[in-house]
């Protein structure tokens, strides 16, 4: 289905010179071969996709790019001349800018300093920060990039910190811009403007490199996509002349189906029951407001909302790893006590399995081999006494990782060593296959290649139908949509509305997530600013944290 | 270029530790070489200083065993994420738990008592440690400070306890009322005369048990998981189901035990059999120096106690047979053991990287 | 050949192991002959190295310091054709020498003459750490002192709270310049190698210090009023000079001021500041005190100081 | 009245008593905040000490004698930085291994040169860093001493010619870094990398600054401060070096900087703070106190730190280190 408008876009893709180009770029770690013989190339003007299984070594091809890495072999041509390209700096100075997959963002610092960080122009850092909020400001305005230069980081969404890490790019003059998995971590909605950002960016001239695990995005945005599969490259398309299928068969090198199928569901009796429960945040303020509902057995029902309005707090108190402020949570019918920096151990034993939002912060320990993760939380049903049954415990982890195709192998493998998707699948298997009642589940494929998100999400539907209760935190609508049987609605700490997947469209859930209710009313204080753009309303209807959602128009 | 090549196992726990302690030695034969002394004459009295008698080697055990148990101490803490500075402390008022058992049942037999040294030293010691672990559990007060305090606090504490309550009368230097014979936990020369009159007692087989019990403790039992998951992840071991609170707390009880064996060895051996005023005599500190250099791991930690045990007796007899050589020598030999086989661990791997690196790819060609 | 062993604070801690030094270094000079010496590093060390001079038939071997007891108790027995001697205790043994010194009636000297050079009737005295020893120093200061002036008051500040404290100077210098602070116009040093700077808060302050052990007069000339001196030098000596002699004993030697065992220091460095009505008066007191009329209480017989 | 001028006097000893500790303190925490855990100030303090003592000793010019002290710890700086950043050594580990050092060398060094035991010979008048008389203090000083002039005229008087004039010149220097620690540490393109670097050395690093430049940086402002602290300990408080004479200031100032979390102006207060129970603490010892009598000495030398683990029970809280202090950086290449 080749548009007029695409049509024209492909000749002047064609016709644009290269801004990169790699030839034969080989790099090892130690017995890896992470990237093998590796030719690219990036046309000025052009938004150009890399996709690839998790560990494929796109994140190493880019990090030798722009100096972090260094190759063992190869050469890197910048605009037709051939550059050593030895370290960051050299990089920059080169015009090549990157949002790296995990952020490189000082977390308690403010935005203004992250920005002008190894940027500065004079001794005084005074004189730098009032420089650069002034070309921020102008930054902010041409392309939309609004966030507030004195927050701290910590205290920002991650689609902000993600526009912290583009501003941080675009400040240094980048004209060549590299984005890491820049969506892995956003809402749809922010993942949209990120890439109107980014075709103003390219519309300017300017030349992007974007990696992606998520199709839907490359077929959006892109010019070209190059695929790469174990350290190579394995051939590269021009976006308008192929399809997510066929992307998806060279990534993977089989056919992977692209859609959830599963049954009707049939709930059974109520399994998880929350009522009135209020949860506070670390600085004690109120994020879960009086919330209510149940989850059945045999369903699985989906927690939509943008994030930051309580779902994750929601969840882990629930699960006992934060003090509610009251309220009661029921399991099986019976009131869960979660007091004490224990709950969680009580809301295992009653029959709760959690799989965390943030894998690396929580539902792992990366220094420990897989086998000591695959028993995390679960540690005193190996072995009688005090005493640790490694042998079970080993076993366990060998039934995981064949059941669950984790790679490598190798149990006794350091967790950090393996790549992102295959730790979701170390946490997945670990709290699936403990065959609990009731399953809370949050983010369960971020990060994850395409092939791994196919046996997921069967997973879970496979636990659906063995009469658990599920319940299902994602920012990845689609994916609370193709899996959910119920999907709540979160909005300002309440639950503001439920929809049937089957029937509600995307329009109508994002009112509901930007907390439109049906009656008309809008609840969230914050007033919205008078020089609001239409971009920069998407944004603020989208960021919770901005603390102005006022005043929405569909 | 050239790729690094991890090493063969044997290089890594064998060869390049050796090579270290080489180098230390060899900067601290430089050190002998400049006051004029023999360097390899000192080394052959050092050796046979520590190794070569049995009253030496009973030397070297019986610093050996001081160095075990705080090293463990520090070990254990560090573990579970806390850098525990206070053993010294910990073992000093371990001393007065040995005593406060002793004196009462003073004169029955050792068999008896031994045991109970040990509790009651492991129980005064878990004391001084129980509280920087309650406030750094309950009040976030970092332990590093706290520790450092303990320490600060243990000695005046000690110094009354010892000179105004414990010291029987007529008695001047600062002790408490010895220990009768029969209940002194023997040397090792009553069982095997080869050791002369060293002062090593039946307390460095508590030592080794107690490395073998660090072991289970920490990698085979469940405790010891959820103290390295505490160690390498709070956030996660809290989603485990473990108490965070709770598992400071008993850690640092159990490292503060294990400090305060340290005193079985001294205040319930039959060389001192008494408490005596500053009897730790800086072995705290010198744990913090074995558990990092044994990694700490029991074997690391055993290997590199029994390293500063024959540093010290060695490092005596030197003195005693090159009076040119002092005791400050010793120390800073002592350095330069620490500096090279712990802090600068990987300065000849990367060379013998090389090394091997040329060697594997001329066999694969 | 004979030997020494010094006790915690080191064989150069301008104090007592320092004096047994000098005394050896003395024998050595006029004999010829040598010594072995070591410096402990721990308490287990007393016995090793005792046993370890013993073995080797050094003979006699000096221990200065009351921490030797223990050690020695066990060690001579073992080696009954070795002497040993201990300094500042006693060990009742038929090879040991126990040499003892009568600190409260040196300091009692030393005291009179503070109570007299002070203007202010305030002086101090300060000691490493709360130590029997260190208190009998300065117990027989303090009765020395009132027994001059009654109505004097005596300071008493500790530097630390262990055998560290005789390392420190610079705490040393502020305990000494607290008792300035609070009038103290003479201060007692005894406190070792640290105490170096009591006598330097002094001479800055232009007020007065007493020196201990050996004769510290030099070390700030006009503003050292006087040392207490404690001949641990010459208890060395004879210990050395009886053996080579054959005419070592054993038993308990107690050294006072009848013994020249102990003493307050005149010399040239001090004699400006040294009035003859205060030689006179503290000439009459250990005249005194030798004839046995003048009994200066001991703090060590039963811990507690009767002023 | 009385009480006043006692207070001043106490605080005099307060400044002189925390002196060494807040330079020590600063010096970590310039070391610290760049990821660089210091254990070895102790070792550190203790070589300056002997450094400047020496130098002085041979040169008799202090300031020769100020210039090795700083000498001696820019050395041990060295190491550290050699084990801890170049061959991602363990931190710890390589403080204890310089505290050794210090112990070790100091007297033994000392010995060889001096033949004291360790000990520096003592120094005397123009070898030693005096106190500085601002003007008219003496006369203030006289003023205030005498009773018969107003009270309101007097206090003033005291404080000047106690307080302010008459300290150090290592003194003034002490309390002018804290606030150019706080400028250069928030105000400065400097310190706002160093910083950085020891929150997210990857940060940096791939914003194209040389994270072990940035750490040498560090290394070496910390060990201008802690060697000018040593230095103040043998040169200036006290008229030589005495073997070991750091006793445990290096380990205090660490924990102070822990207290202070890692922030100069706090740094400054704790270490003032814990030079003034030590002052207060010489003052009441053998004091009777009305209700119990004579309290032993040895709870009163334990009140400082008693007092200290209270405040920092009760009023602290939990102390956040630089995240990435403590861990090598590690960029594989
Ligand atoms: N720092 C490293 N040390 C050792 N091996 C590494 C390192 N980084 C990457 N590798 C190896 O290189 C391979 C490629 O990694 P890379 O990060 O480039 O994958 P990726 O394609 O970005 O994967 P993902 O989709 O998970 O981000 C990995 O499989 C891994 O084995
Ligand atoms: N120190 C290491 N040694 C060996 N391999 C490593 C190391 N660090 C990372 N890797 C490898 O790098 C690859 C990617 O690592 P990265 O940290 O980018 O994963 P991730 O981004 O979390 O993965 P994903 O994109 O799947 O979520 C993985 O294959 C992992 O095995
Ligand atoms: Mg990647
Ligand atoms: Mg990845």
């Amino acid at each position: 289905m080749v548009t007029k408008q695409s049509s024209q876009r492909l000749e002047t893709v064609a016709a644009a010179s290269p801004a990169i180009e790699l030839r034969r770029i080989n790099k090892h770690f130690g017995p890896v071969h992470a990237n093998k013989d590796i030719d690219l190339l990036v046309r000025r003007g052009t938004v150009h996709g890399i996709v690839g299984e998790n560990g494929a070594g796109k994140s190493t091809l880019m990090s030798i790019l722009y100096g972090f890495y260094t190759a063992d072999s190869g050469e890197i041509l910048v605009n037709g001349t051939p550059h050593a390209i030895t370290d960051s700096r050299h990089a920059l100075a080169l015009g090549i800018g990157m949002v790296h997959q995990h952020f490189m963002l000082v977390e308690n610092f403010t935005v203004l300093e992250n920005i002008v960080l190894g940027a500065e122009d004079s001794r005084l850092l005074d004189t730098s920060l009032r420089r650069a909020r002034e070309q921020l400001r102008a930054l902010a305005k041409d392309y939309g990039l609004e966030v507030d230069p004195d927050a701290i980081i910590e205290d920002l969404s991650v689609g902000q910190q993600q526009r912290v890490e583009i501003l941080k790019a675009l400040y240094r003059g980048a004209e060549i811009l590299i984005l890491d998995e820049p969506t892995g971590v956003l809402t749809p909605a922010e993942a949209d403007h990120l890439f109107r950002i980014l075709r103003t960016l390219r519309d300017e001239g300017k030349t992007i490199i974007l990696i992606t695990h998520k199709l839907r995005e490359i077929m959006a945005i892109t010019d070209e996509v190059s695929v790469m599969r174990q350290g190579a490259m394995v051939k590269t398309l021009e976006t308008a002349q192929t399809s997510p299928a066929e992307i998806a068969e060279a990534m993977v090198g089989r056919r992977v189906l692209l859609r959830v199928e599963k049954d009707q569901a049939a709930p059974g009796k109520v399994m998880l029951e929350v009522k009135n429960l209020v949860v506070a945040d670390d600085f004690k303020i109120p994020r879960v407001k009086d919330v209510s509902f149940s989850v059945r057995a045999g369903e699985i029902v989906g927690l939509a909302g943008v994030s930051g309005n309580g779902q994750s707090e929601l969840l882990e108190a629930i699960t006992g790893m934060r003090d509610q402020t009251s309220g009661t949570v029921y399991l099986n019918g019976q009131p869960l006590s979660l007091e004490g920096d224990d709950g969680a151990a009580r809301a295992r034993a009653a029959g709760l399995a959690h799989v965390p939002e943030d894998r690396l912060r929580m539902g792992l320990v990366t220094n420990f081999q897989a086998w000591e993760n695959t028993v995390l939380g679960y540690q005193d049903k190996y072995g009688g006494g005090p005493g640790l049954s490694i042998a079970d415990a080993k076993a366990a982890a060998r039934e995981h990782i064949a059941k669950f195709d984790i790679r490598p192998t190798n149990a006794e493998l350091k967790t950090a060593n393996f790549s992102g998707g295959n730790q979701q699948k170390i946490v997945l298997a670990r709290e699936m296959e403990r065959d609990p009642d009731v399953l809370v589940i949050g983010q369960p494929t971020r990060g994850v290649d395409i092939g791994a998100i196919e046996f997921i999400h069967n997973e879970i539907i496979k636990m659906r139908d063995e009469g658990k209760a599920i319940l299902l935190v994602s920012v990845e609508l689609d994916e609370i949509r193709s899996l959910s049987d119920r999907i709540l609605v979160m909005f300002d700490g309440h639950i503001v509305g439920e929809a049937d997947p089957a029937t509600a469209d995307e329009g109508a859930l994002g009112l509901l997530m930007a907390g439109v209710t049906r009656e008309g009313g809008t609840p969230g204080p914050g007033t919205m600013p008078e020089h609001v753009t239409p971009v920069e309303r998407t944004l603020t209807e989208f960021s919770p944290k901005d603390n102005s959602s006022k005043d929405v128009s569909p | 270029m050239s790729t690094r090549v991890p090493l063969p196992l044997w290089v890594d726990v064998a060869l390049l530790p050796l090579l270290n302690v080489l180098l230390a030695f060899i900067i601290g034969g430089l050190i002998v070489l400049a006051v004029g002394q023999n360097p390899l004459e000192a080394l052959n009295i050092m050796l046979t200083g520590a190794f070569g008698s049995g009253r030496g080697f009973g030397y070297t055990l019986y610093y050996t065993t001081d160095f075990i148990f705080a090293g463990l101490a520090v070990s254990l803490a560090y573990h579970a994420g806390m850098f525990n500075i206070g053993p010294e402390g910990q073992a000093y008022l371990g001393g007065l738990g040995v005593i406060l058992i002793a004196l009462p049942l003073n004169g029955m037999h050792w068999a008896l008592m031994f045991p109970l040294f040990i509790i009651g030293g492991a129980a005064f010691g878990a004391l001084w440690a129980l509280i920087p672990g309650v406030l750094q559990a309950k009040r976030g007060s970092h332990i590093v400070i706290t520790t450092i305090l303990f320490n600060l606090i243990a000695t005046p504490l000690m110094n009354f306890i010892i000179s105004r309550i414990l010291r029987p009368a007529g008695v001047q230097s600062d002790e408490s009322a010895p220990i009768e014979m029969i209940s002194r936990i023997p040397r090792l020369r009553d069982f095997i005369p080869f050791f002369g009159s060293a002062p090593a007692n039946l307390t460095i087989f508590v030592a080794i048990g107690t490395l073998v019990g660090f072991y289970w403790l920490v990698w085979r039992s469940k405790f010891g998981y959820a103290m390295r998951a505490l160690g390498h992840n709070p956030t996660a071991t809290r989603y485990a189901g473990i108490s965070i609170s709770k598992m400071i707390i008993i850690t640092m009880v159990i490292s503060g035990a294990l400090a305060g064996l340290v005193a079985v060895n001294h205040t319930g051996g039959a060389a001192e059999g008494r408490l005596i005023l500053n009897f730790v005599g800086g072995a705290g500190f010198v744990g913090i120096a074995v558990a990092f250099m044994g990694r700490a791991h029991p074997v690391g930690v055993g290997l590199a106690a029994i390293l500063f045990g024959a540093l010290t007796q060695g490092g005596l007899e030197l003195a005693f047979s090159m009076p040119s050589v002092t005791r400050d020598m010793i120390v800073t030999i002592q350095a330069m053991v620490i500096l090279f086989t712990g802090a600068m661990g990987d300065m000849l791997r990367i060379p013998l990287e090389r090394l091997f690196g040329r060697f594997s790819s001329a066999e694969a060609k | 050949d004979p030997a020494v062993i010094y006790d915690g604070g080191g064989k150069f801690d301008a104090s007592f192991n320092e004096a047994a030094y000098n005394g050896a270094t003395q024998w050595k000079t006029e004999t010829g002959g040598n010594f072995g010496e070591l410096e402990i590093s721990s308490d287990a060390q007393r016995e090793q190295f005792l046993r370890q001079f013993a073995e080797r038939g050094y003979s006699p071997i000096v221990t200065p310091g009351f921490n030797f007891v223990t050690a020695l108790q066990t060690v001579a027995p073992e080696f009954p054709d070795t002497h040993f001697v201990i300094l500042d205790a006693v060990v009742d043994l038929p090879n040991v020498r126990s040499v003892l010194f009568k600190e409260q009636e040196g300091s009692y000297l030393v005291g009179m003459l503070a109570a007299m050079k002070s203007e202010s009737g305030t002086i101090g005295v300060v000691p490493a750490f709360n130590l029997d020893l260190l208190e009998a120093f300065a117990c027989g200061y303090k009765q020395g002192a009132v027994a001059v002036n009654p109505d004097i008051n005596v300071l008493e500040t500790y530097i630390g709270t262990g055998f560290d404290a005789f390392n420190d100077r610079p705490r040393a210098v502020e305990v000494a310049q607290s008792q300035l602070d609070q009038g103290a116009d003479v201060v007692y040093q005894v406190a070792g190698g640290a105490g170096a700077g009591v006598l330097q808060a002094a001479a800055d302050a232009g007020k007065f210090s007493i020196g201990v052990d050996s004769n510290q007069n030099h070390l700030y000339p006009g503003s050292v009023l006087t040392s207490m001196v404690k001949r641990v030098d010459v208890a060395t000596y004879n210990a050395f000079m009886d053996e080579q002699n054959g005419s070592w004993s054993a038993g308990t030697i107690v050294l006072g001021l009848a013994e020249d065992g102990v003493d307050a220091a005149f010399d040239d460095n001090n004699a400006s500041l040294i009035t003859d009505e205060m030689k006179t008066a503290v000439e009459a007191a250990k005249a005194q005190i030798i004839a046995g009329e003048l009994e200066v209480h001991d703090y060590r017989t039963d811990q507690a100081c009767p002023v | 009245m009385q009480f006043f001028f006692d207070m001043v006097l106490i605080l005099d000893s307060t400044i002189r008593l925390s002196i060494p500790l807040l330079l020590a303190c600063l010096a970590g925490l310039y070391s610290e905040r760049a990821g660089i855990v210091d254990i070895g100030l102790e070792g550190k303090l203790l070589g300056s000490a002997f450094g400047a003592a020496a130098a002085t000793a041979v040169t008799g010019n202090p300031w020769i004698g100020l210039l090795a002290g700083v000498g001696v710890a820019m050395a041990f700086s060295g190491i550290h930085g050699l084990a801890s950043i170049n061959l991602r050594g363990n931190q710890t580990i390589s403080g204890v291994a310089l505290n050794f050092l210090a112990a070790g060398l100091t007297a033994f060094l000392g010995q060889s040169w001096f033949g004291r035991g360790g000990e520096t010979p003592p120094l005397t008048g123009p070898q030693r860093l005096s106190p500085i008389q601002w003007p008219y203090a003496a006369e203030l000083g006289a003023f205030a001493d005498n009773a018969d002039n107003n009270p309101l005229l007097r206090i003033p008087a005291e404080i000047y010619s106690e307080l302010i004039s008459g300290q150090n010149i290592l003194t003034y220097f002490a309390f002018l870094a804290v606030p150019l620690t706080a400028f250069v540490l928030f105000r400065t393109r400097f310190g706002l990398r160093l910083r950085a670097v020891g929150e997210n050395p990857k940060a940096l690093d791939t914003a194209g600054i040389s994270v072990t430049l940035l750490r040498y940086q560090a290394l070496v402002i910390t060990a201008v401060l802690v060697g000018i602290g040593g230095t103040y300990l043998s040169i200036a408080q006290s008229a030589g070096f005495t073997p070991d004479m750091s006793n445990g200031r290096g380990y205090i100032a660490l924990a102070a900087l822990i207290f202070a979390k890692w922030r100069p102006w706090p740094a400054l207060l704790v270490c003032l703070l814990f030079g003034f129970l030590d002052a207060l603490q010489f003052r009441l010892q053998g004091i009777n106190f009305a209700v119990v009598g004579q309290v032993p000495v040895q709870f009163i030398q334990m009140l400082p730190y008693i007092l200290t683990i209270i405040l920092l029970a009760g009023f602290i809280g939990r102390a956040i280190a630089p995240k990435a202090s403590g861990i090598p950086y590690v960029k594989e290449r």
